[in-house]
C-alpha cells in the first residue's frame, strides 16, 4: 500500500483534473456542480497525496516531456509550496460547498468552469519552476478571476472587473519583461539554473525592478492596491474568498521565490528590503485605518486584507538576520490570514443573502437570528486581530519574536498597532451584529450548508493556533528558506 | 551594435511609449491598445536579441514563447473588449468609473 | 558588401523610426478609429520586423493574429461602441485627457525617459554574441519528431506552456460568453460582392490553413499560425451575414472549442500512463501525436477566434448556454 | 546570368515607381473615392512588376505558382475591399469631389 501512495502521480493529476473538470463542465452545464464538486474533492485528495509523498520522498521534482531543466519545464514542490497547495486546496473545498448553495441554474453553469480553471492555475503556479510558464499561469489565473468578478454584473462589479483587468495585465507583461531580460541574460528560464548562474550585474537589477513591480501591483501592496478593494467588494461572495485569500497570495509566493532563489545575490543590499518593509508598514496602517472609516461590510474586509498583506511584507527587512524565523512568521500568517479571510467574506455572503444589504449600520440583531455566521465572522475576527489561540496570533507572535531580537522596534509598534486597529474595525462590526438596527426588513433564509462552510473555515483558522509545530515541520520539507547555509 | 540590440532598443522605446499611454489616456479603448503596443514592445525585445548569433540561425525557444504570448495576448484583449462595451452599456462612457466623477 | 550593410542599416533604421512613429500616433490620436487603422499598420510593421530578425513562425502569428484578428476585435467593438448611422463619417472623437497642471504632466514624460534610458543600458550591456538555447534545441530536434525547430519548442520542449496557453483562449471566450457579450449586429444586408469574396475565399482559407498545419512539421507554420487563418475565414463569414444554425450551437460546438486543450489533456494523461512523465512522446510516434495535437489545436483555435470575434454568446433553444 | 538580375532589378524598381505613385495620389488626391483609384491601380500593377521580379529569382517552379497565387488574392481582395469602402462612403453621404 506504501509504494502505491508515493509513486502516484499526485502533481500531475492536480493539474490535469481540474483543466479535465473544466472542460466538461464547459461540455455538459446541466453537470457542472456535481463535477465541480467531485473536481475539486479529488483535487484536496491529490493534495493529501502529494503531502505524504513528500513526507517521504521529500521535495517534487518533475520534468516535464522528460526534457529536463534548461530546455524542458520542471514541476517542483517543496515545504512552501506544499503549504500554499494545502491552503488552496482547503479554501476551495469550502468555497465549493458554499457555492454550490449561493448561485442559482444560470449563474452555476458559468460559475464552475470559470472556478475550476482558476483552481488549475493556481495549482500550476504552484508547482512550476520556470518563469516564463509562471507568465502563463499568471495570465490564465488573471483572465479567470476577471471574468469571476465580473459574474456580479452590474455598475460596481465590471468596473472593478475592468480595473483589475487593466492592472493584472499590466503586471504580467512587466513581469514578462523582467523574464526576457534575464533569459538573454543568462540562457535559462528555469529557477534552479538560474538562481546558480545569476550575479549582481545590472541585468538582474534591472529585472529585480521590473519583475518586483509587476509583483508588487499583483499583490497590490500598499501604493499599488487601488484596484483590489472595488474588485473583491464587488465580486460575488465566493470569488471575494477566494481572491483574497488565494489569487493575491500567489503573486506573494512568486515573489517570496524569486527573492530567495532567484535574487539572492541582491539580498544583502539595504536599500530594496527595507523599502519593503516600509510599504508593508504603511500598507498595514493605511489599510487598517480605511478599513475603518468603512460602512459597507465587503469593503472594509477588502481594505483588511491590503492591511494584512502588508505584514507578510514586514518579513522582508526582518530576515536580513532572523533568517527561517521571519519566513516562518510570513509564510504562517499566509495560512491563517487566508483560511481567517475566506470565512469572513463567505460570512458576509450570508449576511448579504440573508439582509439583502450588507451596510453595517443596518446589521439587525444578527447574532440572535444567524448564529453560525455571527460565529464564523467572530472566530475568523479573533484569527485576523492575531488573539491567542489562533493561527494569527503565532504568525504575529513569530514575527514580533524576530523584532524583538533585532531590536526593531518600529516594526514591533506597527505590529501591534496594527493588531489594535484590526481590533478596532472588527468589534465596530460584532457591536452592530447584537444591537438592533433601527429599519426593520424583511430576511431571506440562509441555506446551513453556507453557514457552515464559513464557520469551518474560520475553525480552522482557530484550530491553526494549536498545529505550530507540525505545520512549521511541514514547510520546512525541501529547505525553501535556505535555512541550511548560514546567512551572511 | 548589430541590428538585433538596434531592434531590442526600439523595442525598449515603444515600452515606455505604451507605458504612457496607458498611464495618461482614460478611454478604455486606448489603453488597450496600449497594452497591445506594450506587449508587442515585449516580443520585440524578446526576439530581436535572439537574433545575437550572427550567421547562425536564431535561438528557437524565444520564438516559440513569443507565439505563446501573442495568443495569450489576443484573449486578454478579447476579454478587455467585452468587458469595456459591457461598461460603456452600463455606465454610458467607455472610462473607468473613478476616472468618470473627476473628468466632469 | 559594404553598400549592402549600409543599406541594410538604412533599412532597419527607418523600420525602427516607422514603428516608434506609427506606435506613437496610434496612441495619441484624437480619432479612435484612426488610432485602430494606424495599430493595424503597426501590426504589419512588426511582422516585417519579425522577417528582418529571422522569426519567419513569428512573422506570420503576428501578421495573422496580432494585426488582423486583434485589430478585427478592435474595430468590431468600436462599431458596438458608437453605431455609426449617426454621424456622418467614422471618426470617433475622445478627447485625448491631457493630465492637469504642468508638474502631473511632466513627472510621468520624465520618469519614463529614466526608465527607457536605465533598460537601454541594461539592454546594450548584454554580451553581444550568444547562441542561448539554440544547441539544445538543435541536439535534440532529432528525437523531438519534427523537424522545424520552433513547433519542435513549442509542441514537445515547452509543450506544457502551449497546454496552457490554449486553456486561457478556451478561458477568454468563456468570459466573453459569461459577459453576455454584445452580439454583433447587422444593420445592412451584405452586398453581393462581399457575397461573392467570402464564398471565393473561404474555401481557400480553409485550403491555406491545411496546408499550413501541414507544412509546420518543417518549415515555417504550425497550429498557431493555421488556426488564425481558420479564423480570419470564420471573421469573413460572419460579416458576410452568415449565422451557424441554431441546432449546431450546443454541445457539437462547444466539444469542437474544447477539442485542442481536451486533445492534449487526453494524450498527456494517456502518455503519463505509458512513459511515466507528463507529456513525454514517444520518439517512434512523436511526430504523429504532435500532428494530431496540432490538427485538433487549429480546429478549436480557428472556432475560438470567430466566436471572440462574434462576441455575443449563441441564443440556443434550451436556453442553456 | 547577369541579364536576369539586371531585368529582374529593372521590374522590381518599375514597380517601386508605381507604388510610389499610388502613395503620392493617396496623399494629394482630394477625397476618398479617387485616392482608392490611386491605390488599387498602383496596387496591382506595382505589385504584378514586382512578382514578376521575385519569379526570375524563384529557384523552382512551385515559388513561381506562390507568387502568381499572392498576386491573384491582392487583386481580388484588393478590389472588393476598394468597392466596399466606397460603397461605405456614399451610403454616409460623402460627395464626390467637383472642381
Amino acid at each position: 500500500m506504501g509504494t502505491a501512495l508515493t509513486d502516484s502521480p499526485w502533481g500531475v493529476m492536480l493539474i490535469l483534473l481540474p483543466l479535465a473538470g473544466g472542460m466538461i463542465c464547459f461540455i455538459w452545464p446541466r453537470m457542472a456542480q456535481v463535477l465541480g464538486l467531485v473536481t475539486v474533492f479529488s483535487v484536496a485528495l491529490s493534495v493529501v497525496g502529494l503531502a505524504w509523498q513528500m513526507l517521504d520522498t521529500g521535495v517534487y521534482r518533475h520534468a516535464v516531456g522528460g526534457w529536463g531543466a534548461p530546455l524542458g519545464i520542471d514541476l517542483y514542490a517543496d515545504g512552501l509550496s506544499l503549504l500554499m497547495l494545502l491552503v488552496t486546496a482547503m479554501v476551495g473545498f469550502a468555497v465549493s460547498v458554499y457555492s454550490a448553495a449561493f448561485f442559482e441554474r444560470e449563474d452555476a453553469t458559468r460559475f464552475w468552469p470559470l472556478w475550476l480553471f482558476l483552481l488549475a492555475a493556481l495549482n500550476a503556479l504552484f508547482l512550476s519552476a520556470d518563469i516564463f510558464n509562471i507568465y502563463v499561469t499568471f495570465e490564465l489565473m488573471g483572465l479567470a478571476a476577471v471574468a469571476l468578478v465580473a459574474l456580479a454584473g452590474g455598475r460596481d462589479a465590471l468596473g472593478g472587473a475592468m480595473r483589475y483587468l487593466l492592472a493584472a495585465l499590466l503586471g504580467s507583461l512587466a513581469y514578462l519583461l523582467g523574464v526576457a531580460l534575464l533569459y538573454h541574460g543568462f540562457g535559462t528560464v528555469d529557477i534552479a539554473l538560474l538562481a546558480e548562474r545569476v550575479d549582481a550585474s545590472p541585468v538582474v537589477w534591472a529585472a529585480l525592478g521590473l519583475m518586483g513591480t509587476g509583483l508588487l501591483l499583483k499583490t497590490a501592496v500598499f501604493p499599488l492596491h487601488f484596484w483590489l478593494p472595488p474588485a473583491h467588494a464587488h465580486a460575488p461572495a465566493p470569488v471575494s474568498a477566494l481572491l483574497s485569500a488565494l489569487v493575491v497570495k500567489a503573486s506573494f509566493y512568486i515573489l517570496l521565490r524569486l527573492w530567495l532563489e532567484v535574487f539572492e545575490p541582491l539580498i544583502g543590499s539595504e536599500g530594496v528590503h527595507t523599502l519593503l518593509g516600509l510599504l508593508g508598514a504603511m500598507a498595514v496602517l493605511w489599510g487598517s485605518v480605511q478599513a475603518l472609516r468603512q460602512t459597507r461590510l465587503k469593503l472594509l474586509i477588502a481594505y483588511s486584507t491590503v492591511a494584512q498583506i502588508g505584514y507578510m511584507f514586514l518579513a522582508f527587512p526582518l530576515a536580513a538576520a532572523a533568517g527561517v524565523a521571519a519566513w516562518n512568521a510570513a509564510a504562517y500568517l499566509a495560512f491563517s490570514h487566508a483560511l481567517a479571510k475566506a470565512a469572513m467574506f463567505l460570512a458576509a455572503g450570508n449576511l448579504l443573502r440573508f439582509g439583502g444589504h450588507d451596510r453595517i449600520a443596518d446589521l439587525d440583531r444578527v447574532v440572535q437570528r444567524l448564529p453560525l455566521t455571527a460565529a464564523a465572522f467572530a472566530l475568523a475576527g479573533v484569527s485576523i486581530m492575531g488573539l491567542p489561540p489562533s493561527g494569527g496570533f503565532i504568525g504575529k507572535w513569530l514575527m514580533l519574536e524576530a523584532a524583538l531580537v533585532q531590536g526593531r522596534w518600529d516594526l514591533v509598534a506597527v505590529i501591534i498597532l496594527g493588531g489594535l486597529l484590526a481590533a478596532a474595525y472588527i468589534f465596530k462590526v460584532l457591536g452592530y451584529a447584537f444591537t438592533q438596527a433601527d429599519v426593520v426588513h424583511e430576511s431571506r433564509a440562509v441555506p446551513a450548508s453556507m453557514e457552515w462552510a464559513a464557520l469551518l473555515l474560520a475553525l480552522g483558522a482557530v484550530l491553526l493556533g494549536f498545529l505550530a509545530v507540525p505545520v512549521l515541520s511541514l514547510v520546512g520539507i525541501g529547505d525553501p528558506f535556505g535555512a541550511s547555509e548560514i546567512r551572511p | 551594435m548589430s541590428a538585433s540590440f538596434l531592434y531590442a532598443l526600439v523595442g525598449i522605446g515603444l515600452f515606455s511609449l505604451s507605458l504612457y499611454g496607458l498611464i495618461v489616456h482614460a478611454h478604455l479603448l486606448r489603453k488597450i491598445l496600449a497594452l497591445n503596443v506594450m506587449g508587442s514592445s515585449i516580443f520585440l525585445v524578446l526576439v530581436a536579441l535572439a537574433k545575437r548569433t550572427n550567421e547562425a540561425p536564431p535561438d528557437a525557444v524565444p520564438h516559440a514563447m513569443v507565439i505563446t504570448g501573442i495568443v495569450v495576448a489576443v484573449s486578454a484583449t478579447a476579454l478587455a473588449l467585452t468587458l469595456m462595451l459591457k461598461l460603456t452599456a452600463e455606465t454610458g462612457r467607455a472610462e473607468l468609473p473613478d476616472d468618470q466623477r473627476e473628468s466632469h | 558588401m559594404e553598400a549592402l550593410t549600409l543599406l541594410a542599416w538604412m533599412f532597419d533604421g527607418l523600420l525602427g523610426l516607422g514603428l516608434l512613429w506609427l506606435a506613437w500616433r496610434a496612441l495619441t490620436c484624437p480619432d479612435l478609429f484612426r488610432a485602430i487603422v494606424l495599430f493595424i499598420a503597426f501590426g504589419l510593421l512588426m511582422a516585417l520586423a519579425w522577417v528582418r530578425l529571422d522569426a519567419p513562425d513569428v512573422a506570420l502569428a503576428e501578421a495573422a493574429i496580432g494585426a488582423g484578428l486583434t485589430g478585427a476585435l478592435l474595430m468590431a467593438a468600436l462599431a458596438k461602441l458608437h453605431p455609426t448611422e449617426t454621424n456622418d463619417n467614422l471618426s470617433v472623437q475622445a478627447e485625448i485627457s491631457r493630465p492637469k497642471g504642468r508638474l502631473l504632466q511632466w513627472l510621468p514624460v520624465v520618469a519614463l525617459l529614466l526608465v527607457s534610458a536605465g533598460l537601454g543600458y541594461v539592454v546594450l550591456s548584454l554580451p553581444p554574441y550568444v547562441t542561448g538555447l539554440s544547441a539544445e534545441v538543435a541536439a535534440n530536434l532529432k528525437t523531438s519528431g519534427v523537424d522545424n525547430p520552433v513547433t519542435a519548442v513549442l509542441l514537445n520542449f515547452r509543450g506544457y506552456d502551449t497546454l496552457l496557453e490554449m486553456v486561457v483562449l478556451l478561458l477568454a471566450l468563456l468570459g466573453v460568453w459569461s459577459l453576455g457579450g454584445t452580439e454583433l449586429h447587422r444593420d445592412t444586408a451584405p452586398g453581393i460582392v462581399l457575397d461573392t469574396l467570402a464564398r471565393v475565399l473561404v474555401p481557400l482559407l480553409i485550403l491555406v490553413a491545411a496546408y499550413l498545419l501541414w507544412v509546420g512539421g518543417h518549415a515555417p507554420g504550425g497550429a498557431f499560425q493555421a488556426g488564425a487563418v481558420l479564423g480570419a475565414a470564420g471573421v469573413l463569414l460572419l460579416l458576410a451575414g452568415w449565422r451557424p444554425r441554431v441546432g449546431l450551437m450546443a454541445w457539437p460546438l462547444r466539444l469542437m472549442l474544447v477539442a485542442g486543450p481536451g486533445a492534449f489533456v487526453i494524450i498527456a494523461a494517456l502518455l503519463y500512463m505509458i512513459e511515466g512523465q507528463l507529456l513525454e512522446f514517444p520518439t517512434a510516434q512523436a511526430g504523429i501525436l504532435i500532428l494530431v495535437l496540432e490538427t485538433a489545436a487549429t480546429v478549436s483555435i480557428g472556432l475560438t477566434l470567430a466566436a471572440l470575434f462574434l462576441g455575443g454568446r449563441p441564443r440556443n433553444d434550451k436556453g442553456l448556454t | 546570368m547577369m541579364l536576369v538580375d539586371v531585368l529582374c532589378a529593372v521590374l522590381l524598381i518599375a514597380g517601386a515607381v508605381f507604388f510610389l505613385a499610388g502613395t503620392l495620389g493617396l496623399l494629394r488626391f482630394p477625397d476618398v473615392y479617387t485616392r482608392l483609384h490611386a491605390l488599387t491601380k498602383a496596387d496591382n500593377v506595382g505589385l504584378g512588376l514586382m512578382m514578376a521580379g521575385l519569379a526570375l529569382q524563384a529557384g523552382s517552379w512551385a515559388v513561381v505558382g506562390k507568387l502568381l497565387l499572392i498576386w491573384l488574392l491582392v487583386l481580388l481582395a484588393g478590389a472588393s475591399v476598394a468597392h466596399l469602402v466606397a460603397s461605405g462612403a456614399l451610403k454616409r453621404g460623402i460627395r464626390l469631389w467637383k472642381r
